[in-house]
């Protein structure tokens, strides 16, 4: 399990209950009817180490209690998905034996609680679902939210979130090539990290989270364990131990991408080398997890004997070294006559390792630690028989009156409103976080960050991978089916524009408190629109996670589901549209449907401290003919740039200041965002454009960019766009 | 002839330079740090990452691993060795450069784009240039700020602009006989112009060309 | 006035750096060392005559700039 | 036993990390913090009972590893 937000445990934290023995279960987060069902599974009441287990594999960010009934309706087949939800990561098929993995995870309260660590093991907890399924990542992406720069608390979460990441993500050698960020007072006291990975594999190199068959040998490599993340575990042992002083604090894990890098290295060697029947990563949950899951998986049992795990720390007991989130760890299986090779190989890289299990026959999981049993369980069961939660939901009473509010753009001074879109953190140039990212290691990145998608070659073939994330708070809070709907569209607009077609879909889920049916609505629909959305364009969701109880002091924030979309570029175009190719004289186009005066959730709404109406709905026709056609003018066009935040008037400006040449064009709405509309920019005559889908709109030249009869001068305006965020940092 | 890509723990780019040399018909090979015998080889680059996670101090390390010694001896011997980025760290720890590098002046990574100009022609990265040729290429550091308190560091290329407060401006040092070099930003990274730049094909070209068969 | 911050992370929380530099000792020969600990030192100058008042105004730094709280305990020496 | 190394940076080097925190401090009012010096301590515990012969080998370790004599100067301190 990768570790991201876990309710159980941080309430725990915060928890100033004294434990007694019958109270445990409730310290380590679990209801009394889920420690009930616990003795039903066992016929007995559980030993600490087991009781620690069920409750971490039972939390919420484990078991998916709350919202698995619900992720059921995303479309997950397609015949290039190899595998979907379930595992680690999703896997798709690139041709020509390449295989694409792919996953998305939520660092939210770690990143509250320490910003650079908590991100940095974020990363390191995404890399690992990636390289688990014997992929080498070869790309991050990270979408962070937080509130308004100007009070200090953000500014430091906000910094120390981007060095975690760039710290991380740097030292292990794996590129963050794009993500996005979003300012927004609802994450003033719950930041949103979450953080995204792409690796590539040989169709032979593929490995599952499975134990294997009777005999083969569990080896844990990485990492020493120590106390790291665990909550609940050090409030158990003393409960049952030395009574009462239960108020040890989890210790905040650190990340070690050193430790990690060498990780990566020795597992591909390992897959390469055909050494290991199955893999699964440490993380939430830990042991627990590693232990369970792929004997569950596989169907059978397995003995494991806790003293041969290495630990960092003294004194640990069973529940503590079962619940560890000690980061850079990775359990493999190992069939007997294999076991010297990849010990081997784990001297060569340098990482520790031990034997610490043997899969068995049957479907018992027993756990030894000093010479007594500590466990005795149904394996599969902490998996399979975790709770399933079918919670109340109901359409929020608020939501009428925030649609019913409407917002005048008519008024508004064109040239005024541009430029202080243009200043807004969220909108002008993100190079002050890109540029402490290495974004270009491995020579694939042929689009980098600051642009629409992101287009990844993949060398020795004609094609590229092409990739965009998407979020939107504010469109989710007003109607969250259409903002999820319109997130998908978007995301597949940007890997279009690009010159991909879109293969499929991540999401990572971040909700407030699933207890309130409000909430539990706005999931609900959000998974509805998204999967409406991937059905239309016949994508899959393959994996993503789920990130509840963001939330604080009672108040949610807006329902902020993130998109992660794959897309293939076969061939990818020889020259591929870039916003810095405009050149005066040529031709300005917007294709796609016409724009209405909505503003309801948009950038210019933002600017004005508003937040409302019902956003325009997207057209699935129109969805998918500006898709398509973006992808084939993607060979033909200069540029490219989707229209999203701040309308076409920004959008206009972002490709004015990358060119650095003014333009002149006409737009009725320039500030609406109504959905599956782009930009074209091409030399005049050589494009073709359907009447009804596209309208010529001005032309490139000058250095004023004049819309309508509103004018604003070319350098103070890639000013604002250049100083929007470094200004805001520094506060 | 044959260039050794000296690969440490915790080293990233060891992939791409390789990438860049075949792509110029040049002949390289991973070489990992405990080896002991380089002497198939007639040159060497330790290519950029974070060898030993940078602990204690960056390359202070990874000086000590077994090959090191064999690329003392290439170099003792005039033979062509290149530290890139994380490399030239590594060259400065083990004194084959002077000096050493600190932190970034303003104490954040720096991954973009920047200028560099040659000054100085007479080593194995810069022959093939000319003195005052500007050169596109990416800088990809934390610690690229360079400092020399004994002034015996050769600078062969210059910033254009100052990124990161390096002494003199320095983007490339060589040793007094000119086959050893250091450079901060990446050559490798500009061997493409999908990628954005081809301006460090001539600086590998030249690594290359002052290759001379053991 | 002279003042020392010294700035130790947690013996519970994990220092990879420590166990990396641990690690190279041993390869060179340095087997007796058995554990490392890689921590900061603040070195300071702050104008004032009051030992008590600069005491108090530097631990008021830790808090807010200095020192991790959730990290790292400081330890203050304030001398002529 | 207990060794403590301290590693600090020569004076003419720069410290572009004590410079920036001592802009911060300025930034949050305490202009009383006229300079600032980030330094390494390196915590260790080493084999051996003769306080002499430890000193003498943490002397080598320092030369050899943990110190750079182009930046850093170094002081142990030995104690049980
Ligand atoms: N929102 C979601 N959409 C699709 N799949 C999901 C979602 N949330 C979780 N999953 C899938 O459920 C499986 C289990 O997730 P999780 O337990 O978080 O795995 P891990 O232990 O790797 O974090 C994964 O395959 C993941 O892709
Ligand atoms: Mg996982």
């Amino acid at each position: 399990m990768s570790t991201a937000t876990k309710p159980g445990s941080f309430r725990n934290e915060n928890s100033n209950l004294r434990p007694t023995a019958e109270g445990v279960h409730r310290l380590l987060g679990m209801t009394d009817e889920e420690y009930e069902s616990v003795v039903g599974i066992l016929g007995r009441d559980p030993r600490p180490a087991e009781l620690a287990m069920y409750s971490v594999m039972w939390s919420e960010h484990c078991s998916y209690k709350s919202s698995r009934r619900h992720l059921g309706r995303f479309p997950t087949e397609a015949d290039w998905v190899v595998v979907g939800p379930g595992e680690n990561a999703g896997v798709v098929d690139l041709g020509d034996g390449w295989l694409a993995a792919i996953r998305i995870e939520s660092h939210n309260h770690p990143s509250f609680v320490e910003p650079y660590q908590g991100a940095a093991t974020g990363v390191g907890g995404i890399l690992r679902d990636v390289f688990t399924m014997g992929a080498r990542p070869i790309a991050l992406w990270d979408q962070i939210r937080f509130g308004p720069l100007d009070e200090p608390k953000n500014r430091y979460l906000f910094k120390g979130v981007v060095s975690g990441i760039a710290g991380y993500g740097n030292a292990v050698g794996v590129p963050t090539v794009g993500g996005e960020v979003e300012f927004d007072p609802c994450y003033s006291g719950n930041p949103l990290v979450n953080v995204m990975c792409l690796g590539i594999l040989r169709r032979d190199q593929l490995v599952l989270g499975t134990a294997g068959a009777p005999g083969s040998i569990a080896v844990l490599l990485g990492k020493a364990t120590g106390r790291d993340g665990i909550g609940g575990a050090s409030v158990l042992a003393s409960a049952s131990f030395d009574e009462g002083s239960g108020e040890k604090r989890p210790a905040v894990q650190v990340g070690d991408p050193f430790e990690e890098k060498k990780l990566i290295e020795a597992c591909l060697e390992l897959y390469e080398k055909g050494l290991v029947v199955g893999v699964q990563d440490l993380g939430a949950a830990g042991l627990s997890c590693a232990t369970s899951e792929p004997a569950g998986r596989a169907g059978v049992g397995m003995n494991v004997d806790l003293d041969a795990v290495h630990t960092r720390e003294t004194g640990m007991t069973a529940p503590e070294l079962l619940m560890s989130e000690s980061q850079e760890r990775m359990m493999a299986f190992v069939a007997p006559e294999n076991v010297d090779a990849v010990l081997a190989i784990a001297d060569k890289w340098e990482i520790d390792s031990a034997v610490v299990g043997e899969v068995k026959a049957g479907k018992t999981l027993t756990i030894k630690y000093q010479d007594e049993l500590v466990a005795e369980v149904p394996a599969a069961s902490l998996a399979d028989d975790a709770p399933l939660y079918d919670r109340p939901s109901a359409r929020p009473d608020w939501l009428d009156g925030v649609q019913a509010r409407d917002f005048d753009g008519a008024s508004l001074d064109i040239a005024e409103t541009l430029l202080a879109l243009l200043a807004d953190p969220g909108i002008g140039s993100s190079a002050w976080v890109h540029e402490q990212y290495d974004h270009m290691l491995f020579l694939n990145t042929v689009v980098g960050p600051g642009s629409d998608g992101n287009l990844l070659r993949i060398k020795g073939t004609d094609k590229a991978m092409a990739v965009s994330t998407d979020g939107n708070g504010r469109l989710c809070y007003l109607d969250p089916r259409i903002g999820s709907q319109r997130l998908v569209y978007e995301a597949a607009l940007n890997v279009a524009v690009t010159g991909a077609r879109p293969l499929a879909v991540v999401d990572n889920l971040n909700f407030g408190n699933p207890e309130k049916p409000e909430v539990m609505w706005q999931f609900i629909e959000s998974v509805e629109g998204m999967s409406e959305a991937c059905e239309v364009l016949e994508i899959p969701v393959v994996g993503g996670n789920v990130s509840f109880y963001n939330e604080t002091e009672g108040v949610d924030i807006h329902p902020t589901p993130v998109v992660g979309l794959l897309g293939l570029a076969d061939p990818a175009p020889a020259d591929p549209p870039r916003l810095s190719r405009a050149e005066p004289g040529m031709e300005i186009w917007e294709v796609g449907p016409v724009a209405s005066s909505n503003l309801a959730g948009s950038s210019v709404q933002r600017l004005f401290g508003e937040l409302g109406g019902k956003p325009t709905a997207p057209d699935p026709a129109a969805a998918k003919r500006s898709i398509d056609l973006a992808a084939v003018l993607a060979h033909q066009a200069a540029v490219l740039h989707d229209i999203s935040d701040g309308g076409l008037a920004v959008a206009l400006a972002e490709i004015c200041i990358a060119s650095g040449v003014g333009a002149a064009v006409h737009a009725d709405h320039p500030f609406n965002e109504d959905p599956h509309r782009f930009l074209v920019v091409a030399a005049a005559g050589t494009l073709d454009l359907p009447e009804d889908f596209a309208r010529r709109i001005g032309s490139i030249g000058g250095d004023v960019i004049t819309i309508n009869d509103s004018v604003v001068q070319l350098t103070p305006a890639s000013d604002r766009w250049h100083n929007a965020l470094p200004d805001a940092v520094a506060g | 002839m044959k260039t050794a890509v000296v690969v440490f723990p915790g080293v990233n780019c060891e992939h791409d330079v390789v990438h860049a040399i075949t792509a110029l018909g040049g002949e390289a090979e991973l070489v990992w740090h405990r080896e002991t015998d380089l002497s198939e080889f007639d040159g060497a680059i330790l290519p950029g990452g974070f060898a030993h996670g940078d602990a204690l101090r960056t390359g202070a390390i990874a000086r000590f691993s077994p090959a090191m010694k064999e690329v003392e001896r290439l170099a003792g011997e005039g033979a062509p060795v290149l530290g890139i980025c994380n490399g030239w760290q590594v060259l400065c720890e083990s004194g084959l450069i002077p000096g050493a590098h600190i932190a970034n002046r303003d104490l954040s990574f720096i991954c973009r784009f920047v200028e560099v100009e040659v000054v100085d022609t007479d080593s194995v990265l810069t022959r093939g240039t000319e003195v005052g040729q500007r050169i596109r290429i990416p800088l990809n550091s934390y610690e690229g700020n360079w400092v020399d308190p004994s002034n015996e560091g050769r600078v062969v290329m210059r910033y254009v602009d100052d990124p990161n407060g390096s002494q003199g401006r320095a983007a490339a040092v060589t040793s007094a006989a000119g086959n050893v070099v250091g450079v901060m930003p990446h050559p490798e990274r500009a061997t493409d112009a999908l990628l954005g730049s081809t301006d460090g094909l001539v600086l590998l070209e030249s690594f290359l060309n002052s290759l001379v068969p053991a | 006035m002279k003042v020392t911050v010294t700035i130790d992370r947690r013996p519970e929380i994990a220092d990879p750096e420590g166990t990396t530099v641990l690690r190279a000792l041993h390869d060179l020969g340095f087997t007796e060392a058995t554990a490392v600990r890689m921590d900061r030192v603040i070195h300071m100058d702050v104008d004032g005559d009051d030992p008590e008042i600069v005491r108090a105004r530097v631990t008021e730094m830790c808090r807010q700039l200095l020192a991790n709280p959730v990290l790292e305990d400081f330890e203050i020496e304030v001398s002529r």
